[in-house]
């Protein structure tokens, strides 16, 4: 479970472009379950992603995972926490142009420490399990659409994490590529993952895979109005 | 002056190092000042990213400063034919004041870096950065002794008078270079071996007791920067003669040379390597903190002691061996 | 699958030391007997004929031999002296005493 | 091994990151490798004439004895040699002849000299390896000298000295006494100084200070004192010319500093992403390490064997005219080639310490860029 009390955040403070992204969120997120938060664009979702996989700090209150505070952690410990436990995927996929499919998955296990082979071999097979395994040696730029965002899922899971935050994850994908995005996020539900998603496709916030919709409003969780 | 390029990298360099130290003590100062660590403002955020400049910056320094003093070394060396009466690197130091200085700067530096990176690292395994006052406070200190040492090196050099014909006499110089190293070359050496085997053989007991037990780091530390001074003498006053079999020969720096096979590499590299995590092991048994510290400190601790035992071992095995396989015998 | 990249470039750094091994400590060997005779010719010769210089530089009596030059004008090439003959000024003469040569 | 794995996966992105844009890298690897392949050459250039001169002249005459009037060298007396042999210590006296000529046809300064024995007949001389590939025509296969009474005179050239002695004797021409003060002029009971012979190494400077009490005109130079001051000269051009290409040196360390601070927004990105899906600063700051390390260790190896080649198997052509002088009769010489830790040691210091530190700060500031910055795009 991750317990948020009173978050707030702000940036540029004490500046004249000071702007409350969030204004004292009081949440609780179960784990293995699929979440998503949803509400239109600049009301505050992304930003809660972000603090929710220790991307970022809260400006003021606090945030538990697990019964460990992580708020006050500096980004050195916060960083390990994040790696270990979150895998993201991000609007834009935000591939590494230049480098094939293969190394992009890998590129998260890098600082881990873990040897070669067996990070390539993850990646072969979480590749495969995502039916794109014969682009593997491509650079990624020559990838579709639909195939990027596959790219990104399995960089997302390549250490394993229990916990998956996606972000606008059907922005760029036609209904039925955004329902085989479902199928997988549900297979990952199967296998006991957490799923965290912030977007506003009635296609996902309707979807029989989601346990639980937040509805979000400039910075604020507004009552259910669904 | 002289100018050669070996000068022309060491005083540059050293500007350069001490310009960086500079710019990351500006830093410091402003971390000592305004640092909230319970804050998650932006602005303690910044400072947060300044402490991974700052570490950057002097584990760099650390590798330059150590690379430095041997160049110092080799550069005395390479110019000891440009004076009259120097035979070696002790020749060409005693050559005006700065020398010697310089070089006891340079290593009293060095050691200090090696600590400061100690305690960082230490503290960068701590989640509440427990240390951040009292290591950005030795940085001022460490800055301060890089920048003398930088003046000192400057002055060594632009204080040298190649010895050579010059206009109005063609000849006659005379050199008697007295130095520091003269006076540790003439302690008996009998009781400076006497000293130097007790030291090792305490500082080791002490290190199995901090080994076993955990406590006694402080004693440890402050025996550990003991028996490096006292290798030091040792290593001129008897250990240097036994490697050139010349009763004579006390300089401690042909050793660096081909003719002995480079073996004051090992010797200086073992005994600063144990002067360096043993001093280490000493600060760590001295700083008092937060629990999130009192976690980590241990573990760490055996290990610095281990690598500043196995550094004097292997220091007092290679200072053992020509005494032993040698044919040679230092009379009293 | 390709070969990974740190594992060329660490064969590489290998060729490259290598080549440096090569050079920088094989190759002085390789020659050593031969410059020892010659260097050894070389020093009979300046022992036999009294030499106190070498021939680096001939354009004007003192940069011949740096060490006999006048008593005040002696080493013009002192390590101080910024201005010695053409030898250490790094330009070449005017044109016309170039042209025309010998 | 784990800390391996990591070090390895970092260089892994890092060359590939270095490859995707090669040409900006390779410029730069090649700018960097230029730098270090011309201060290489200076500094195993200098260093090998040092170490010959310092071997070649270990030969030379223990002290010489100059007579001076008026602050100029002069012709010493050849009594002189006399009085000098009365010297306790001084174990031999000879007297040297020797001078310049100057040749017009080919604008050749050359070194004239009476060695203590002399085989051949008068009229006869042996030449130094450059002698006759500069001297021009010879007239029935003499060469063509004019007196100093300016007179002519034809010698013929009987025997070379053995080459590979080049760097000693190129300019040498060897002839008899006779001969050489009727070119020359200069008269008999002179001489152009003195070789003194000191047994004792440590009675040198005693012997120098009662030949100067002696003889208040002259000037003893010991063998000592010509080495160092050949060391010192070779160091110091050493020094001068780095100093030169100080500029060179400095315009590639804006240009690196240049290159680590405007990185592409692309590059940016990059390191944007990096962040985002979980490496830490320290983790960026590694891999810039790496990228560092590649770029310095590539272009130091690559410099410093270039640098070797060009010294030692092109004998330093690009540097002849700056370090040898423009005299037209270059001694032909090969040395002995040498690479100590030191000289590499400088070399390092001079080039890699300063372009790490200088890339440090622009490297951190895209380092700390905010992770989440990733997900605000």
């Amino acid at each position: 479970m991750i317990r948020l009390a009173s978050i707030t955040k702000t940036f540029n403070a004490g500046q004249p472009n000071e702007f409350q992204a969030l204004k004292g969120i009081d949440l609780e997120v179960a784990l293995d379950a699929v979440s998503v938060f949803a509400g239109p664009s600049g009301s505050g979702k992304t930003t809660l992603l972000s603090l929710l996989g220790c991307m970022s700090r809260p400006t003021s209150g606090r945030i538990w995972l697990e019964g460990r505070e992580i708020t006050s952690l500096p980004e050195r410990f916060a960083v390990r926490i994040r790696r270990e436990t979150f895998g993201f995927i991000f609007q834009n996929y935000n591939l590494v142009k230049g480098i094939t499919v293969l190394e992009n998955t890998m590129l998260p296990a890098y600082p881990t420490g873990v040897s070669h082979r067996s990070v390539r071999d993850r990646a072969l097979s979480l590749l495969e399990g995502l039916g794109i395994a014969s682009k593997a040696g491509q650079h990624v730029e020559n990838l579709s659409g639909g195939e990027q965002q596959r790219v990104a899922i399995a960089r997302a899971l390549i250490n394993d994490p229990a916990i998956i935050i996606a972000d606008e994850p059907t922005a760029h994908l036609d209904s039925s590529l955004a329902r085989r995005l479902l199928e997988i996020f549900g297979g990952f539900r199967r296998e006991g993952k957490t799923i965290l998603i912030a977007c506003h496709d009635p296609l996902i916030i309707e979807s029989p895979v989601v346990d639980r919709v937040v509805f979000m409003r400039d910075g604020r969780i507004v009552p259910h109005d669904h | 002056m002289i100018i050669n390029p070996a000068i022309i990298a060491l005083v540059g360099g050293s500007l350069l190092i001490t310009a960086f130290a500079l710019y990351a003590l500006a830093t410091a100062l402003r971390i000592l000042r305004h640092w909230d660590i319970r804050s998650g403002s932006e602005g303690q955020l910044a400072l947060e990213r300044k402490t991974y400049l700052i570490s950057t910056i002097f584990a760099y320094l650390l590798g330059f400063e150590l690379f430095s003093l041997f160049l110092f070394v080799f550069t005395a060396e390479h110019m000891h034919g440009l004076f009259v009466g120097a035979m070696c690197a002790a020749g060409s130091l005693g050559v005006n004041d700065y020398g010697y200085p310089t070089l006891i700067l340079k290593t009293v530096t060095f050691m200090f870096c090696g600590v400061w990176v100690i305690v960082n690292h230490t503290d960068n395994r701590c989640s509440d950065y427990p240390l951040i006052r009292p290591k950005y406070r030795l940085l001022i200190l460490l800055t301060v002794l890089m920048g003398l040492g930088t003046f000192l090196q400057t002055g060594y050099f632009a204080g040298l008078r190649a010895d050579v014909i010059t206009s109005c006499c063609g000849t006659l110089f005379s050199g008697d270079t007295e130095s520091i190293a003269a006076g540790i070359a003439g302690l008996p050496a009998g009781a400076t071996r006497i000293a130097f085997y007790l030291t090792v053989i305490l500082t080791l007991r002490v290190g199995i007791h901090v080994l076993v037990t955990g406590r006694g780091a402080g004693a440890f530390g402050l025996l550990a920067g003991m028996t490096t001074v006292v290798s030091l003498i040792a290593l001129i006053s008897f250990i240097a003669p036994y490697y050139y079999e010349l009763p004579t020969h006390h300089c401690p720096f042909c050793l660096l040379q081909e003719d002995y096979n480079y073996i004051g590499y090992p010797l200086y590299l073992s005994l600063f390597t144990a002067g360096v995590t043993g001093a280490g092991t000493g600060v760590l048994g001295l700083l008092k903190g937060p629990p999130s510290l009192e976690a980590v400190i241990p573990s760490l601790q055996r290990r610095l002691c281990l690598f500043s035992m196995a550094g004097f071992a292997i220091f007092t095995l290679m200072a053992t061996w020509p005494m032993v396989f040698g044919d040679f015998v230092l009379g009293s | 699958m390709t070969v990974r990249r740190s594992t060329g470039f660490l064969v590489f750094l290998l060729g490259c030391v290598l080549v440096m091994g090569g050079l920088f400590v094989v190759h002085p060997l390789i020659g050593g007997e031969e410059y020892a005779r010659g260097l050894e010719r070389r020093r009979q010769l300046v022992r036999d004929l009294g030499l106190t210089d070498l021939c680096l530089f001939t354009e004007a009596r003192y940069t011949r031999h740096l060490s006999q030059a006048d008593l005040h004008s002696a080493f013009q090439d002192h390590p101080m002296a910024l201005e010695h003959f053409p030898s250490g000024s790094l330009v070449l003469p005017p044109p016309h005493l170039l042209e025309g040569g010998p | 091994m784990k800390w391996i794995e990591r070090q390895r996966a970092f260089m892994d992105y890092t060359l590939s990151s270095l490859w995707r844009r090669k040409l900006r890298n390779l410029a730069l690897l090649m700018v960097y490798t230029l730098v270090i392949f011309l201060l290489s050459s200076v500094i195993f250039f200098t260093d090998a004439l040092r170490k010959e001169a310092a071997a070649v002249l270990e030969a030379g005459p223990e002290m010489i004895v100059q007579r001076t009037v008026g602050g100029r060298h002069s012709l010493i007396p050849v009594a002189y040699a006399e009085r000098i042999e009365r010297i306790r210590g001084a174990s031999s006296v000879r007297p040297r002849l020797w001078g310049y000529y100057y040749h017009q046809a080919s604008r050749t300064n050359y070194t004239i000299l009476v060695p203590e024995t002399f085989s051949g007949p008068d009229d006869t001389v042996q030449t130094g390896g450059g002698v006759l590939r500069t001297w021009g025509a010879l007239w029935d296969g003499r060469m063509y000298f004019r007196t100093h009474d300016g007179n002519s005179l034809f010698l013929l050239p009987t025997s070379a000295m053995s080459d590979g002695a080049d760097l000693v004797t190129a300019d040498l021409i060897l002839m008899s006494e006779p001969t050489f003060r009727k070119i020359s002029g200069v008269p008999e009971g002179h001489a152009t100084d003195l070789v003194v012979r000191v047994r004792n190494e440590r009675e040198r400077p005693t012997v120098a200070e009662k030949i100067v009490r002696e003889l208040p005109d002259t000037r003893p130079i010991l063998r000592e004192e010509i080495a160092r001051t050949y060391a010192a000269i070779f160091d110091w051009r050493a020094g001068y010319v780095v100093v030169l290409l100080g500029s060179a040196v400095l315009a590639f360390f804006i240009f690196a500093w240049d290159k680590a601070t405007g990185l592409s927004a692309e590059e940016k990105t990059e390191i944007g992403i990096l962040k985002g899906i979980g490496w830490d600063t320290s983790d960026v700051l590694m891999m810039k390490f790496w990228e560092g390390a590649v770029v310095s260790v590539s272009a130091f190896a690559l410099g410093a064997i270039t640098g070797y080649v060009h010294v030692y198997f092109a004998s330093a052509s690009l540097f002849e005219h700056a370090l040898k002088g423009w005299s037209i009769l270059y001694p032909k010489f090969t040395l002995r080639p040498q690479v100590s830790a030191y000289q590499l040691a400088v070399l390092f210091f001079l080039t890699v310490v300063p372009y790490t530190l200088l890339t440090v700060v622009p490297t951190w500031k895209v380092a700390v860029t905010d992770p989440d910055a990733v997900m605000r795009r």
